[in-house]
């Protein structure tokens, strides 16, 4: 009889107190954070978006090599002595840039974040922004590229790293002619041909590059 | 209100088919907003903020828009489901909810019909429900629906016992079963109310316990009846899914929810009527703008709405209960007190009225 | 015609009618209750139509009172010789309860 | 006066066709739904009749009683896998024979028959009549009622129960 009524006090005591903390609560003040309109500070060390930044970037490929999932697509143009990479061809730190980089793309469907990439870069171009948010409607949309070399300068560099090539190529045929046999003419002739081959393949489908420019912050 | 329109109509069916259409929209009303009410409070007890994104701060659009979207939705009813039964079940718990409404008291004015047993009605609509439950369970064709209602039937039945019996108190005092009576009853400020032992002289300080025990346990039982938490395991979502609720999709569903929402406010109204005075200003006839037919209403609504929020405040602190232990509250409590509780009144009334 | 005493009892036989029936034909234990369930509801509309067109005031509604606590008590009764036999059985089957037969 | 007569023809069809299906339909459970159509119209024809605590209690305990009961009895003794639970029907040329025919003599009696039909008392109310009627002329009965369903009670449990 007496565990019947101490069952009845501790169920309406136990509702009451519950209640009465759940009351409480009512009237405090609530910790929602209104997402789009408040933002929580990120802390300093995390890891979102890549971004690239195209003056200093050398095109060492370092990045490229050192992502796991291969989400970074980088292609170089060797510069041809006199012509200046970028604005004034140098990095921020002075290094002096040999290569134009066309492409620079990097897949956010494929990245996982892992920061790899940023800590072989030598002139600390590639780094981790706070931009979070970057959904898509199309998986296309989510490869992003940074360079910001258009086609037809693409095109005129390459030419022109060719011309350079072939000329450097005749000047050591010359060089080798002066030296030796007419074996080595038909050599040279070979490697012309090859050379032209090269520029058969048509340059590279940049049209996602307009679209993506605008995404960047 | 009746006489009201009995004198422009006639006293005919024209009348009793009009005199509920009030009640129905006011239903239709406070299940939109009763949804938003359990969703803000929810997040008030849970240190959030709520909808408050459709229609202002206060999400006012919220379950407009929530409506509209089920509407949309495709009807899609199970493979080798009992189709036309399937179909029906809504129409009969939703018909169920609101039938309840026509005996509340809204005002000395209004009432969808005025019984002279409106009390009893009320009960044994309840156990319409039952039967749309059990047809909603069985014809889903699906194991944890069948399961829901037959537990959904089983507690509504049980707890129709202690909700009779703590009712039967205030039946016993007032001597009548009509719901504007009960008001009327009660008149004379909050110490007449039947919670506080109704009128009488200074010896129904001995009631004033037994009222509030009759009270609290008329509160839990309705609540079980509704199938609201902490009784709602008819659609214990850890175990059952959601019930008989499970394979309903669009609008039929929100029929579901409707009628959940309709009955939850018809407790509370009763309860109101039965014990917190009805629509009885608690100031009695001291200030007679208070007790006006417009401001009854106010009372009323506000004495309900106060019930009401208590279920939900209710819903978001307590757990779920086991079946078995659902089944030991009824039957090893809530009787045995109410049958204590109709013994000593009746003692009272024998020896003090 | 105005509404009187012949159409209650009209719709009370038709009732019964279907009871018997139903109670005759069906093999189901439960469809045989409820059978007698309608041959009881059809009883009761008798007596209260009697009641109120016979001058009886609420006496008749009193006798109606009473049939439906035996109902109640006979719906319950039968409902648990019902599972008894399903567990005995296998089956609600009234006349494949025969082993006292053979 | 027409409501009157326009109600009772739509409960008394609705009794009447709702009983057909219960006695006719293939499906048990349907049968079983079907009978709360019948009780739920045999309610409204007592309203008609004056007696509004009868027709209250009818729903009471019908529907939220018995009903329920007997749709417990149709799950609990089938196979929940099975929707469709059909019953064949025996004997059916006869048993329409005899039911029609009793229902007929039923029907041909209450019409020859010279009832002695006296004036109504209108809208009485019944509840107070009933309770005072309870407790004085039929106090016997009321207590044999009460114990008859305690013994029925104790009886269906002890019955149902898993025998060991």
């Amino acid at each position: 009889m007496k565990a019947y009524f101490s069952h009845i006090y501790q169920a309406v005591s136990s509702i009451l107190i519950g209640m009465g903390i759940t009351g409480r609560h009512m009237f405090q003040k609530p910790v929602t954070i209104q997402y789009p309109e408040q933002r929580l500070q990120l802390p300093e060390r995390e890891r979102n978006r890549l971004f690239v930044d195209m003056e200093d970037c050398i095109g060492c490929d370092q990045c490229a090599k050192a992502c796991p999932v291969n989400c970074i697509e980088l292609k170089t143009i060797k510069a041809v002595p006199g012509d200046i990479v970028g604005k004034t061809g140098l990095t921020s730190q002075g290094k002096k840039k040999a290569l134009f980089v066309p492409t620079f793309t990097i897949d956010f469907a494929k990245c996982c974040y892992c920061q790899l990439c940023v800590f072989p870069c030598p002139t600390e171009c590639i780094f981790m922004t706070d931009v979070f948010e970057f959904s898509d409607f199309k998986r296309a949309g989510l490869k992003y590229e940074f360079s910001d070399m258009t086609a037809e300068q693409t095109a005129e560099k390459k030419m022109k790293a060719e011309e350079y090539a072939l000329e450097q190529a005749k000047k050591k045929e010359e060089a080798a002619k002066a030296a030796a046999s007419s074996k080595s003419s038909s050599a040279a002739e070979k490697k012309a041909a090859e050379a032209k081959k090269s520029e058969a393949p048509p340059p590279e489908d940049l049209t996602q590059t307009e679209d993506n420019k605008n995404k960047e912050v | 209100m009746e006489e009201f329109l009995k004198s422009i109509i006639g006293d005919n069916i024209i009348t009793y088919i009009i005199m509920p259409i009030p009640a129905l929209i006011f239903v239709s009303l406070f299940a939109l907003y009763a949804v938003l009410a359990e969703r803000k409070v929810s997040a008030w007890i849970s240190n959030r903020i709520g909808p408050n994104r459709a229609g202002g701060k206060m999400g006012l659009l919220q379950t407009i828009l929530d409506g509209i979207k089920l509407v949309q939705k495709e009807f899609v009813s199970p493979v080798r489901s009992d189709r036309f039964l399937f179909k029906a079940a809504p129409f009969i718990i939703f018909t169920a909810a609101f039938m309840g409404y026509a005996v509340i008291p809204f005002s000395s004015l209004y009432i969808g019909v005025d019984l002279n047993l409106g009390l009893f009605y009320f009960f044994s609509i309840t156990s319409l429900g039952v039967i749309g439950m059990l047809m909603a369970g069985w014809a889903s064709n699906n194991k944890y629906s069948l399961f829901g209602g037959i537990r959904s039937v089983a507690q509504i039945i049980s707890y129709e016992i202690p909700t009779a019996l703590a009712a039967l108190v205030v039946v016993m005092l007032a001597g009548t079963l009509s719901m504007q009576a009960f008001c009327v009853a009660q008149d004379g400020g909050i110490f007449n109310w039947f919670i506080f032992g109704g009128p009488g002289g200074l010896s129904k300080i001995i009631l004033i316990p037994f009222m509030i025990t009759a009270c609290v346990i008329l509160f839990l039982s309705t609540l079980a009846e509704t199938n609201r938490t902490p009784f709602d395991i008819p659609e214990a979502d850890s175990e059952l899914v959601a019930g008989v609720h499970l394979e309903y999709s669009g609008m039929q569903f929100a029929m579901f929810f409707f009628a959940e929402y309709a009955q939850m406010f018809a407790v509370a109204g009763v309860i109101a009527t039965l014990f917190l005075g009805g629509w009885q200003s608690p100031f009695g006839d001291l200030v007679p703008f208070l007790n006006s037919p417009v401001m009854q209403i106010i009372w009323f609504l506000a004495k309900g709405f106060f019930l009401v929020f208590v279920q939900i405040w209710m819903r978001w602190t307590l757990p779920r209960v086991r079946v078995d232990q659902l089944m030991t509250i009824c039957w090893k409590f809530l009787i045995p007190i109410s049958f204590v509780n109709i013994f000593v009144v009746a003692l009272y009334i024998i020896f003090f009225k | 015609m105005e509404i009187g005493l012949h159409h209650f009892l009209t719709v009370g036989a038709i009732l019964f009618g279907l009871g018997l029936f139903a109670m005759i034909t069906r093999r189901n234990a439960i469809l045989v209750l409820m059978g007698i369930e309608l041959i009881l509801n059809s009883a009761n509309i008798n007596l209260v139509a009697f009641s109120k067109f016979g001058g009886l005031g609420v006496d008749g509604q009193m006798i109606t009172i009473f049939v439906i606590i035996l109902a109640v008590a006979e719906a319950a009764v039968a409902l648990g010789i019902v599972l008894n036999l399903y567990n005995n059985f296998e089956t609600v089957d009234v006349d494949e309860a025969n082993l006292m037969k053979d | 006066m027409i409501y009157y007569t326009i109600l009772f023809y739509v409960f008394a069809v609705l009794a009447v066709a709702t009983a057909f299906y219960v006695v006719f339909a293939k499906n048990v459970i349907h049968s079983a739904f079907a009978l709360f159509g019948t009780l739920f119209a045999v309610a409204g024809l007592f309203v008609l009749l004056n007696a509004d605590f009868i027709a209250i209690t009818q729903i009471m305990v019908y529907v939220g009683g018995i009903l329920v009961l007997m749709i417990f009895g149709v799950m609990l003794t089938t196979k929940i896998a099975d929707i469709d639970i059909h019953t064949k029907n025996l004997n059916r040329i006869p048993a329409i024979l005899f039911s029609t025919g009793i229902t007929v003599i039923l029907i041909f009696i209450l019409f020859t028959t010279k009832w002695n039909i006296k004036p109504q008392v209108q809208n009485q109310e019944t509840v107070s009549q009933i309770g005072k009627l309870m407790l004085t002329t039929y106090l016997l009965p009321f207590e044999i009622a009460s114990i008859v369903l305690l013994v029925a009670l104790v009886g269906s449990a002890m019955y149902a129960r898993k025998t060991k």
